[in-house]
């Protein structure tokens, strides 16, 4: 992963009418989202959030070019995503750390990848430990390590190799408030430097609402797409401590939350009604 | 452990000799156990044996790791292009299942009388073991580690070497532990075909006049260097595994 | 016992372009611990190629026809092999001649397994029994095949077992997994020793008598030195050699005694019996040919064998004349 | 799993002066938890917080009998627990559910064990899987569900045996808010009918709060022991909408939370302070 | 894909015949796949090839079924008790390791010279390549799989069902590739050592009279049988591992 780029033309992930559709065993198709249109500026900072279920992870694969869409376009810097996006990184929803190496072999992987000497990666990854809290933790194997260890790791990997597109799954959701508290801070930090555009994937509206510029909401699956954007227009720089109380953020999140109720409950209540109907 | 292992080889024995001495068990088929040790025992002291192993270990050796190698480098690419995969599949089955011993005088052809031939042997019969574990091995690595590793960057050589190979160490080490006893298997019975030294050869001989001793001997101290070869084996996976959790259960 | 002489280190290369003048000549053995090749052993044993002045590497290939495809291929010079193989060659175009024969008889015996004594008496008897022979395809299975016809039985009136040589075909012998077999020494011997008693035997070629009556013919040749027809015009000269040291060593195998010889062979022959093996050599004295010529009588003898028990021969048209020479022993 | 049985003697879940210490790879052994003391009576439900890495997860493992303390006792209505405590069920922090199975096969799983027929085990399945909202995707396998989606059938999974003990590791972290509080009402009933004891994980002191009737802090590890050990006096049944507001619930939730911050805080410092120590 | 495997095929061959007919390769030692395909023909038409192939099959798939079952359990057993894996270990590599050639003699004494002593002839081939991948299977099994498990009441029975054998089966589908081939041989090899009958017999009969075509003839067929046996294990592997994603990079 290359140092940070000077932005080249056009949005930093566009994605223009993407579905994306899964077989399913009995041989029908599953949409998971349909019609999706995301476009991120370069230094955005824009959240999703949306039921379980949503296709939340779906569309941040998609501007990974993990996933191909089944229609449409995914672009990155005016290019059209074929493969890897390779000037994106992505902290994955599930444990993706490398078992067979210790924790900070793992977060050096970026740098070593990029053929950074090993001397150099190991101190630079020292730096991105210490800020995540994992300094004494450098040498466990990640069985070794507890569930919000495994997730902090995964976040100084994903940082550390400083790229244009963050695009993170739910990365703070295994943290207990204070660290959690800590770990924005940093991501803030990292991201009002450098002019990186963020995909943040989140269940905590407060979350979404004190770290983005923009806000979509994900309507209700199967084939959800997205049913609301909203700007989140409080200044910067912001303090998360307080935010909560700022008038403009409690009007924001009325508003957005009165939205995704709905589209919350309608999956739910969807799931309940639906009795016996495609299985 | 150790000591359990020992006393169990001690009762085997024990029994061995003692029913053999008694006549129930055929000495011409199954010589007494003091008989074979003597026999091992002549054959070391008087160093007839050595130059015999030396041969048979070049012989299995190279085939072990020529095998071995071929085997990982086949696995890993035939895994990763999946179109290769399909397409030789069935031609690698085919040849998996020759006979390999009824294909002797083609590989006294090819490789002529001296070690190649034997080493072509051992070759055919490690390769197949390591190259399907090596293919399911890298099949079967979770996608997600991939993935991350290909989102931070990783090259198809970068990949390899520190998601594919590490990940398929289990199945490439189970692989190894059978193929060390192949590769052995593999040289003996190219030897005991057409040689001129080499255990295979030595207890082929023995075996043509008769000393099922000999035969015997020839065998025990094969599973002797077999059985050194595999604790060597074994240090070298619990290293390169040490990443594994601990069982304790 | 401890063998007296570790191997040559297996020098591996192929010798096909040496064996002139006085480099090196790879002899392929079928199976060095069989007697019949005894004299190849011994020679070298003996230090008689050296003498001749050439240095011989001998390859054990555990079978005739295995040392034969092996001289074929180019990895052998020369193969110490049974006489019928040039016939068998010549009717697949290869050129291949004898040049020193040294067993007069094949020194098969067809004896039957000690279950059947009593019920199996002649060859006749054989009918719908099982006979083993070491190999389909074998001497010992054309050995059959002949004996059948010679008494007007179809080929396919005895079925036939492999059952290899050395213990695998005593043991099958002794435990009667076959009716009847076909045996070479020290086989029988080590039968005999095993079962206490003489085997009752239908055809005996280890016997002159038996050769008569078998071939009506007092030599059989069998085991012998060949090698391509064309290695053996551009080597002339060593194989004039390597034939006068066999005949030198058939000539102190008639001098000597079984136990005289035994002590020059190498101690592992013996397989820690050596009263047995000097007896065995003994007997083998009988089969061995003397001064290492082939008779007209018996190389007719052995294509008769061949034309009639060997489809592949069957009637082609075989030239005697080019599958031996007496030429280089005289 | 049997069904649930009527308590014999003493405590549910106990565990006395119970320290786990592992083995690091360089040798030294890191102390997890120290002296955990933890007694739950049948019918009670407790929670435990505590900053990441302070040996939640530990405890829990050493309840259900999967991690035996290096010093202490564990009981389990009154038995010594040796190997797995046959009268809990546990629903693990990461993913547990086997790939090679659907849905329902891995929800029917624990009935299958205890030998209820095919038919009997799904039908019940069903059941559960729709009170998780599941009942579509009865047929996926685990790798076509969202990452909320395994949760909500780990939590059928766990609940349908009907044990004496839930032992449940952040059960909701990777849920929506909606979702969350379904689960929660779900959790509440399934264990008021019955008096279970459930111990229970969480970073979210706010649903720790709503829920127990215990909430035990963790102190900031290594080494870590419980620092603080509050009743909550609430009464029930409580209605998990309003309970916030609940004055009660307000001032609980500044006592507990004060005196957890102070932890959290520390485990993040003395991460931080330690340069180069014992790494 | 069957189409460029055709092609492959032909071409192949196509190049061996026209070498061979132009005398750059020995016919002695491949002869023309036209005359191979001509004793295949005559081999099959006159139905002489059919009581060998029997006789073969039945013994492959003996060896195949008792090897497999035996290295299954055994590797079962001996994962989920340290213990013996511990005890056992040494032993069962010295006799992977043995040259089982050598003992082809112990085989036809103790198991006689029918089928059963080149069943127990595939036997040692298979079950130790079934044996070895399934004791690595079962204990690569991730650990909270079965932690999971066994909190819902498994039995170590329901655990062995449930667990340990779906997650251990990518490994053994891999042994099976590779035991299937060394099945035939197995078989093979021991008919070719002493027999009455099968494949090897007729392969040796036909060595024995320097009848190459006959030995490729033999051969062929072989692989043929062994391309059918393949397939059906494929089949019955892509429907056991239907649980697997999808490979779509
Ligand atoms: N490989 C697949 N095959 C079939 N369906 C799939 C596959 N991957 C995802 N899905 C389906 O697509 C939908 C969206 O999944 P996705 O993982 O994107 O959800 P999400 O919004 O990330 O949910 P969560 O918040 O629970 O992580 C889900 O219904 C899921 O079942
Ligand atoms: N197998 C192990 N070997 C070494 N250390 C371990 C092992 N398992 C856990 N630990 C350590 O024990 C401590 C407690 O881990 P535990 O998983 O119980 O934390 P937790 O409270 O559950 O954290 P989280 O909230 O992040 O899940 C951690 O520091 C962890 O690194
Ligand atoms: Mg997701
Ligand atoms: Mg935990």
């Amino acid at each position: 992963m290359p140092a940070a780029q000077p932005a080249t033309s056009g949005y930093a992930v566009e994605l223009t009418g993407c579905t994306k559709q899964f077989p399913t065993s009995s041989g029908e198709t599953y949409f998971a989202v349909r019609d999706i249109d995301l476009k991120v500026e370069p230094g955005r900072f824009v959240s999703i959030v949306g039921p379980t279920g949503s296709g939340k992870s779906t569309i941040l694969n998609m501007a990974a070019g993990l996933l191909t869409p089944s229609v449409g376009e995914v672009k990155s810097f005016g290019e059209p995503v074929t493969g890897v996006n390779r000037r994106a990184s992505y902290m994955f929803q599930q444990d993706a750390l490398l078992p067979w190496k210790t924790v900070i072999d793992n977060v050096s992987l970026g740098l070593t990848m990029a053929g950074v000497s090993k001397a150099e990666a190991h101190s630079e990854s020292r730096r991105w430990l210490e800020k995540v809290g994992l300094k004494n933790f450098a040498d466990r194997y990640p069985h070794q390590l507890s569930g919000g260890m495994r997730k902090r790791t995964a976040i100084a990997q994903a940082w550390i190799v400083n790229p244009d597109i963050l695009l993170m799954d739910e990365p703070f959701s295994a943290l207990d408030v204070q660290t959690r508290q800590i770990m924005e801070n940093e991501l803030l930090q990292l991201w009002q430097e450098s002019g990186k555009a963020v995909v943040f994937i989140t269940h905590d509206l407060d979350e979404a609402i004190a770290l983005s510029d923009e806000v979509l909401i994900l309507g209700a699956g199967p084939g959800s797409t997205v049913v609301g954007s909203y700007q989140i227009d409080i200044p910067r720089p912001r303090d998360l401590l307080d935010i909560r109380d700022d008038p403009r953020f409690v009007a924001l999140h009325r508003e957005i939350w009165g939205r995704l109720k709905v589209e919350v409950s309608k999956t739910y209540e969807s799931a309940m009604a639906e009795e016996g109907e495609a299985a | 452990m150790r000591g359990i292992q020992l006393l169990l080889t001690v009762i085997v024995l024990g029994a061995w000799e003692v029913l053999g001495r008694a006549g129930v068990i055929d000495e011409f088929f199954f010589p007494l156990p003091s008989d074979i040790f003597q026999t091992v025992w002549v054959w070391v002291s008087s160093g007839f044996v050595f130059p015999h192993l030396w041969v048979t270990m070049q012989e299995a050796i190279l085939a072990f790791l020529v095998g071995a190698a071929v085997g990982l480098i086949f696995g890993f690419i035939l895994a990763r292009v999946r179109f290769l995969e399909r397409l030789m599949d069935p031609f690698l089955q085919m040849f998996n299942a020759l006979p390999r011993v009824v294909l002797a005088p083609i590989f006294l052809l090819w490789f002529g009388l001296g070690i190649w031939s034997k080493v072509a042997f051992g070759f055919t019969l490690v390769f197949f073991i390591v190259f399907f574990n090596t293919l399911e091995g890298v099949k079967s690595v979770d996608r997600v580690l991939v993935d991350n590793a290909r989102m931070l960057g990783a090259s198809e050589k970068q990949l390899l070497r520190h998601v594919f190979i590490p990940s398929a160490l289990t199945w490439i080490f189970s692989s190894l532990h059978i193929s060390v006893g192949f590769a052995i298997t593999g040289a003996v019975v190219g030897e005991y075909l057409g040689a001129s030294g080499g255990m295979g050869y030595a207890i082929a001989q023995a075996q043509g006049v008769f000393d099922t001793k000999g035969v015997f001997a020839g065998m025990f101290i094969l599973m002797i260097v077999v059985l050194i070869i595999d604790l060597l084996v074994n240090r070298l996976e619990r290293h390169l595994l040490r990443w594994r959790p601990v069982r304790s259960s | 016992g401890a063998p007296a002489a570790a191997p040559p280190g297996q020098s591996g290369s192929a010798a096909a372009a040496g064996g002139g003048g006085g480099g090196k000549v790879v002899i392929g053995v079928g199976g060095q611990t069989l007697l019949t090749y005894l004299p190849t052993t011994l020679a070298q044993q003996l230090g008689y190629y050296k003498d001749e002045g050439v240095d011989v590497e001998l390859q054990d290939l555990q079978g005739g026809s295995k040392a034969l495809t092996a001289m074929i291929g180019g990895s052998t010079n020369v193969t110490s092999g049974y006489y019928e193989h040039t016939i068998q060659m010549q009717a697949k175009n290869q050129q291949i001649k004898a040049f020193v024969d040294m067993g007069q008889s094949s020194g098969l015996a067809l004896l039957v397994a000690p279950k059947n004594e009593g019920q199996i008496k002649s060859i006749a008897d054989l009918k719908g029994k099982n006979v083993g022979v070491t190999a389909p395809g074998s001497s010992t299975d054309m050995f059959v095949k002949f004996l059948l016809a010679k008494n007007n039985m179809q080929q396919s009136d005895a079925a036939v077992s492999a059952i290899g040589a050395g213990s695998s075909a005593v043991a099958a012998v002794e435990q009667g997994q076959v009716d009847a077999a076909v045996m070479l020494e020290p086989d029988v011997s080590v039968l005999t020793k095993r079962i206490g008693h003489d085997p009752v035997v239908l055809e005996d070629v280890r016997t002159s008598e038996g050769l008569k009556e078998v071939f009506a013919t007092d030599s059989w040749p069998s085991a012998c030195l060949y090698a391509k027809t064309d290695w053996l015009n551009q080597n002339k000269d060593t194989a004039t050699k390597l034939a006068k040291a066999i005949k030198r060593t058939l000539e102190y195998i008639n001098g000597h005694s079984g136990a005289e010889i035994a002590a020059k062979m190498p101690e592992s022959f013996a397989g820690g019996d050596k009263d047995l093996y000097a007896k065995v050599i003994d007997d083998l004295k009988k089969t061995l040919s003397k001064d290492g010529t082939f008779t007209d009588d018996g190389v007719q003898a052995v294509l008769k064998t061949q034309q009639v028990a060997n489809p592949d021969v069957g009637n082609k048209d075989i030239k005697l004349s080019e599958t031996y020479t007496n030429d280089l022993v005289k």
